[in-house]
């Protein structure tokens, strides 16, 4: 058990102030944030002080709290710019989260581009917001999708992958890392390799975001999604990147305002550049903020650090869970992140989790959006603990605890 | 409102006053779950099968010669399973009519109305649905 | 100048924070609300509470908190259905805003419904965001767009929407409230009208949803599209209510977690029952929060006192605003609401706002996104003042100074 | 850096220190507009033409004998179109070259900058980004 002294826990959760709550008379547990992180206070109170002092429409406006709000809104494209490494700010679209962004590259990338006789690679590995977009498409279009399969320990299997590959996709997705098994995919090597059969590489970052520092250029990809509720920002925005030859070639997906250049009946209606092309409507202008704060607050703790913290708490996780008899670890791919995925023996996921929140330790049970992971390995569902920069050692000790508890009324 | 079905249900209340922690409370419902007959596994189709994301019920219902209609159910998460018993309890073994007009109260009582939110997902709300259309529909045959 | 009594206009403002700002040493006159409506301190204090102390991600938790949150979540859709007088609570889909809405009809029961030789119905009065989608689906679809012409006073042309009807749309949009003209349409009427020739009827309320107590099955449209910052509530949140019929007929749009029933890469992969179909993916949580609080204080004050205090200012605004020389008002039609729209002869609109906007009025200057209503009446744009709850006639008096100071300058 | 459209900035940044005050700039700015010489409707074709959606400019290029860019300008709202007037004032009549390379920080120093901002759509930024196109366009030919 290695704790890291540089890296003040007690004071870092004092700013989350969800963590002071109780649960059935417990100290809440929160062993769910891949599902959703809990908000830091300065994210929080970014949004409001935003709504309470500065929030006007934004664009096209010629008063004072528009200009105001509209620079704040387009700071954060920068700052998100930066973050995430893009070449251009014109490469961030806002949207309303992971799943919004990969519709959006189905709907417009993906509508242009695929047709009957195309393949489509997705991996074993998708959540269902990286699968169902292509499934609905494939049936109106008539593409095949092929699948990339995975080893036993939850790793993408390299003959798999190959032989996908062979196949000359058009489209490649695959998620940085994975929501149930925790799996950290070799984006930068996958990219490259699906760039030489010229495909084009989407990367579901959902889970990686608030993990992992994330350098679009180096892994090289077309287009990453991710969402702000799940790296310590707002619910109801989201990002997608895209490299800027490919924005600039796709059409619109959704129509409204913002969009345009010119709309008319009488004449062609003409499009707005990227980013704003893909942007139609009222953005979520509190949640841009809020993810604005998000990031800075993610940077002043620091990635790195953020990521050795929970590196070592996968690691005592699996290590004092491994000693419950029964215990069965689903995902122990080498290089994992974010979640740690368990059956045990003779008891339902669902029945370990009903006890646990009895117990104040909150844990996501089921399929966790990914069905095809369930139905390869012919399992029901997993309990699921999944950490972030404010979880405990001890926290882990309560969840232990807490399914020994479980497994000893279940069986 | 049903006689049957009232008394049925406060007698589950009552049994459930012995036990003011919620441990075993669960404990005894698991233990319900562990008592239920199983159901023939020739009933354990697709058409039985009532799919929530948590946990999933089998549920099925024929009449007995009694005009009653006899559920029987089975989950495979052991907690489901034992309110999936209590269930039974309440509503096996009535007629049609009695069944299609109840109105289930005892899972608030006894602490456990969690469990048949709609938030839960583990297929009890929809059991409990589908056994009142059951009544329904054996009540207008 | 028709004062209302019984609406303590000084206690009402005091609950808006961003009342309290300066701009440039002036106090803010706001009257720019249809862009965007200045939240109440108990909408902006219900999503920190919530961020603060309830988050989680919602449905298909076994933990006290993610039930906690959905049942929140949930209790909004009830509270909306009950707002809007849906019949039931699966007619309301929560969206992104008004656009989102909108792009929902056009790329799901749009996408499978209109054809070739269909036709469309619009009015000149359209925000683009009733406009574009449809332009976007008729090139892609080939059914024709037939535009439902406006009088000189804005309101409706009788004539046109008869032949409009004679064309036997598939399809009828219209708004509720036009946002540049604020010309209330009988939609009552002109749904009953179009239902008469067969068509299915999509109501654009982003203008009505402040300003008007909404009964969507008195109306009976089929469609009613509404966005929540518009309605005292956050940004990024609003909804659709749609027929339960049509709903269930609807094939999904966005593909993703919480819109499936199963997922497959074996099987068929089978789709969730409506509103859930549609609301693909982690949803705006804090926004429903939001969205709750804001139909809260809206029946608080009470729309029919809303609605009174703002006719009220609009023709105290007319009146006054008639007085300058060469003031154009634009948009006269009998029932209005929202907003005055003017030109000054020898003036051009962003000319007006800048000098207002150094006086600290905020007002919006330009096409509003209705640029077919500009080609229409050949004019480059206009000024617009717009109206909410916590306007005053004060406000009124500051908007015509600055007019006339403006006019002074720029003339 | 241009020393010549350096000079010219300084010498507006000079000029503006009389009005310290919002109102007397703004009618400066408006006196200006009014001033600066109409474009040739010729000129006022849509090739021209930079559509903000707030107000419209139009902007056309021309080389003189002397190697000098001259530009002409107009646009349909008067603030915009004085605030053009100064635009031409720094950049026109220069070498493609210092154009290219230009500078342009006078609207910031009198307290202008926000109508240069991409939010304000007036048409603006546009046209000082036209400008410079304009500038590196001719130094390449
Ligand atoms: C009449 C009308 N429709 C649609 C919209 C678009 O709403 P949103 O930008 O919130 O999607 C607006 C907002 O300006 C509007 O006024
Ligand atoms: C890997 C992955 N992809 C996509 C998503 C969908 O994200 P959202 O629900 O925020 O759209 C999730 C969230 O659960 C995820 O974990």
């Amino acid at each position: 058990m290695k704790r890291n002294a540089a890296y003040d826990l007690n004071a870092l959760r004092r700013e989350f102030p969800i963590l002071d709550r109780e649960v059935y008379g417990h100290p809440l547990v929160y062993l769910d944030s891949a599902a959703s992180a809990q908000k830091p206070r300065v994210v929080i109170e970014a949004q409001r002080e935003y709504e309470a002092h500065f929030h006007s429409n934004i664009h096209r406006g010629v008063h004072t709290l528009a200009t105001q709000a509209t620079e704040a809104y387009e700071g954060v494209r920068s700052k998100l710019t930066e973050h995430i490494n893009a070449a251009r700010r014109e490469e961030i679209i806002f949207t309303s989260g992971t799943t919004d962004s990969i519709n959006l590259v189905a709907g417009t990338w993906g509508r242009a581009n695929l047709n009957s006789g195309d393949v489509v690679a997705l991996t074993r590995l998708e959540h269902h917001s990286n699968i169902v977009p292509w499934q609905i498409l494939a049936k109106e279009k008539g593409f095949d999708i092929v699948v990339i399969e995975i080893d036993e320990d939850g790793s993408l299997c390299e003959e798999s992958l190959k032989a996908a590959l062979s196949r000359s996709p058009k489209l490649l997705c695959v998620s940085h890392v994975s929501n149930t098994l925790g799996t950290v995919n070799d984006v930068t090597r996958i990219t490259a390799q699906a760039h030489e059969v010229g495909a084009v590489v989407l990367v579901d970052g959902a889970q990686a975001v608030p993990h992992k520092k994330i350098d679009v250029r180096d892994i090289g990809c077309d287009f990453y999604a991710a969402s702000g509720h799940k790296m310590y920002g707002p619910s109801g925005v989201g990002f997608l990147y895209g490299k800027a030859e490919l924005l600039e070639e796709m059409p619109p997906w959704k129509g409204g305002g913002e969009m345009i250049q010119t709309v008319s009946f009488e004449e062609e209606t003409t499009f707005n550049v990227p980013p704003y092309k893909f942007e139609a409507g009222t953005p979520h202008l509190s949640g841009v903020i809020g993810l604005g704060a998000a990031l800075d607050w993610i940077n002043s703790v620091g990635l790195d650090k953020i990521a050795e913290h929970e590196e070592a708490l996968i690691k005592y996780a699996s290590e004092r869970l491994s000693e419950i008899e029964g215990m069965r670890l689903i995902g122990t791919s080498k290089d994992k992140a974010s979640v740690v995925s368990f059956l045990v023996d003779g008891t339902h996921p669902s029945d370990i989790g009903t006890i646990l929140d009895q117990l104040g330790v909150a844990v996501r049970t089921g399929h966790h959006c990914t069905e095809p992971i369930m139905n390869k390995l012919g399992i029901p569902g997993t309990v699921r603990a999944s950490f972030a920069a404010y979880s405990t050692f001890e926290e882990v000790d309560a969840l232990v605890a807490g399914v020994e508890r479980a497994v000893k009324m279940l069986r | 409102m049903s006689a049957t079905i009232d008394s049925r249900q406060n007698q589950i209340i009552e049994e459930f006053e012995m036990f003011p922690d919620w441990m075993e409370k669960y404990e005894h419902i698991i233990e319900l779950g562990k008592e239920l007959n199983l159901i023939d596994e020739s009933k354990k189709i697709d058409d039985n099968l009532i799919k929530g994301c948590q946990s999933r019920v089998w549920l099925s219902a024929e009449m007995s010669p009694e005009g009653n209609v006899v559920f029987e159910a089975d989950s495979d998460a052991i907690i489901t399973k034992g309110l999936v018993a209590l269930m039974i309890r309440v509503l096996s073994d009535a007629t049609p009519k009695e069944i299609a007009e109840s109105n289930l109260h005892f899972l608030e009582e006894i602490g456990l109305n969690a469990h048949l939110s709609p938030t839960r997902s583990n297929g009890l709300l929809s059991m409990v649905k589908q056994m009142k259309m059951y009544g329904l529909a054996f009540s207008v045959r």
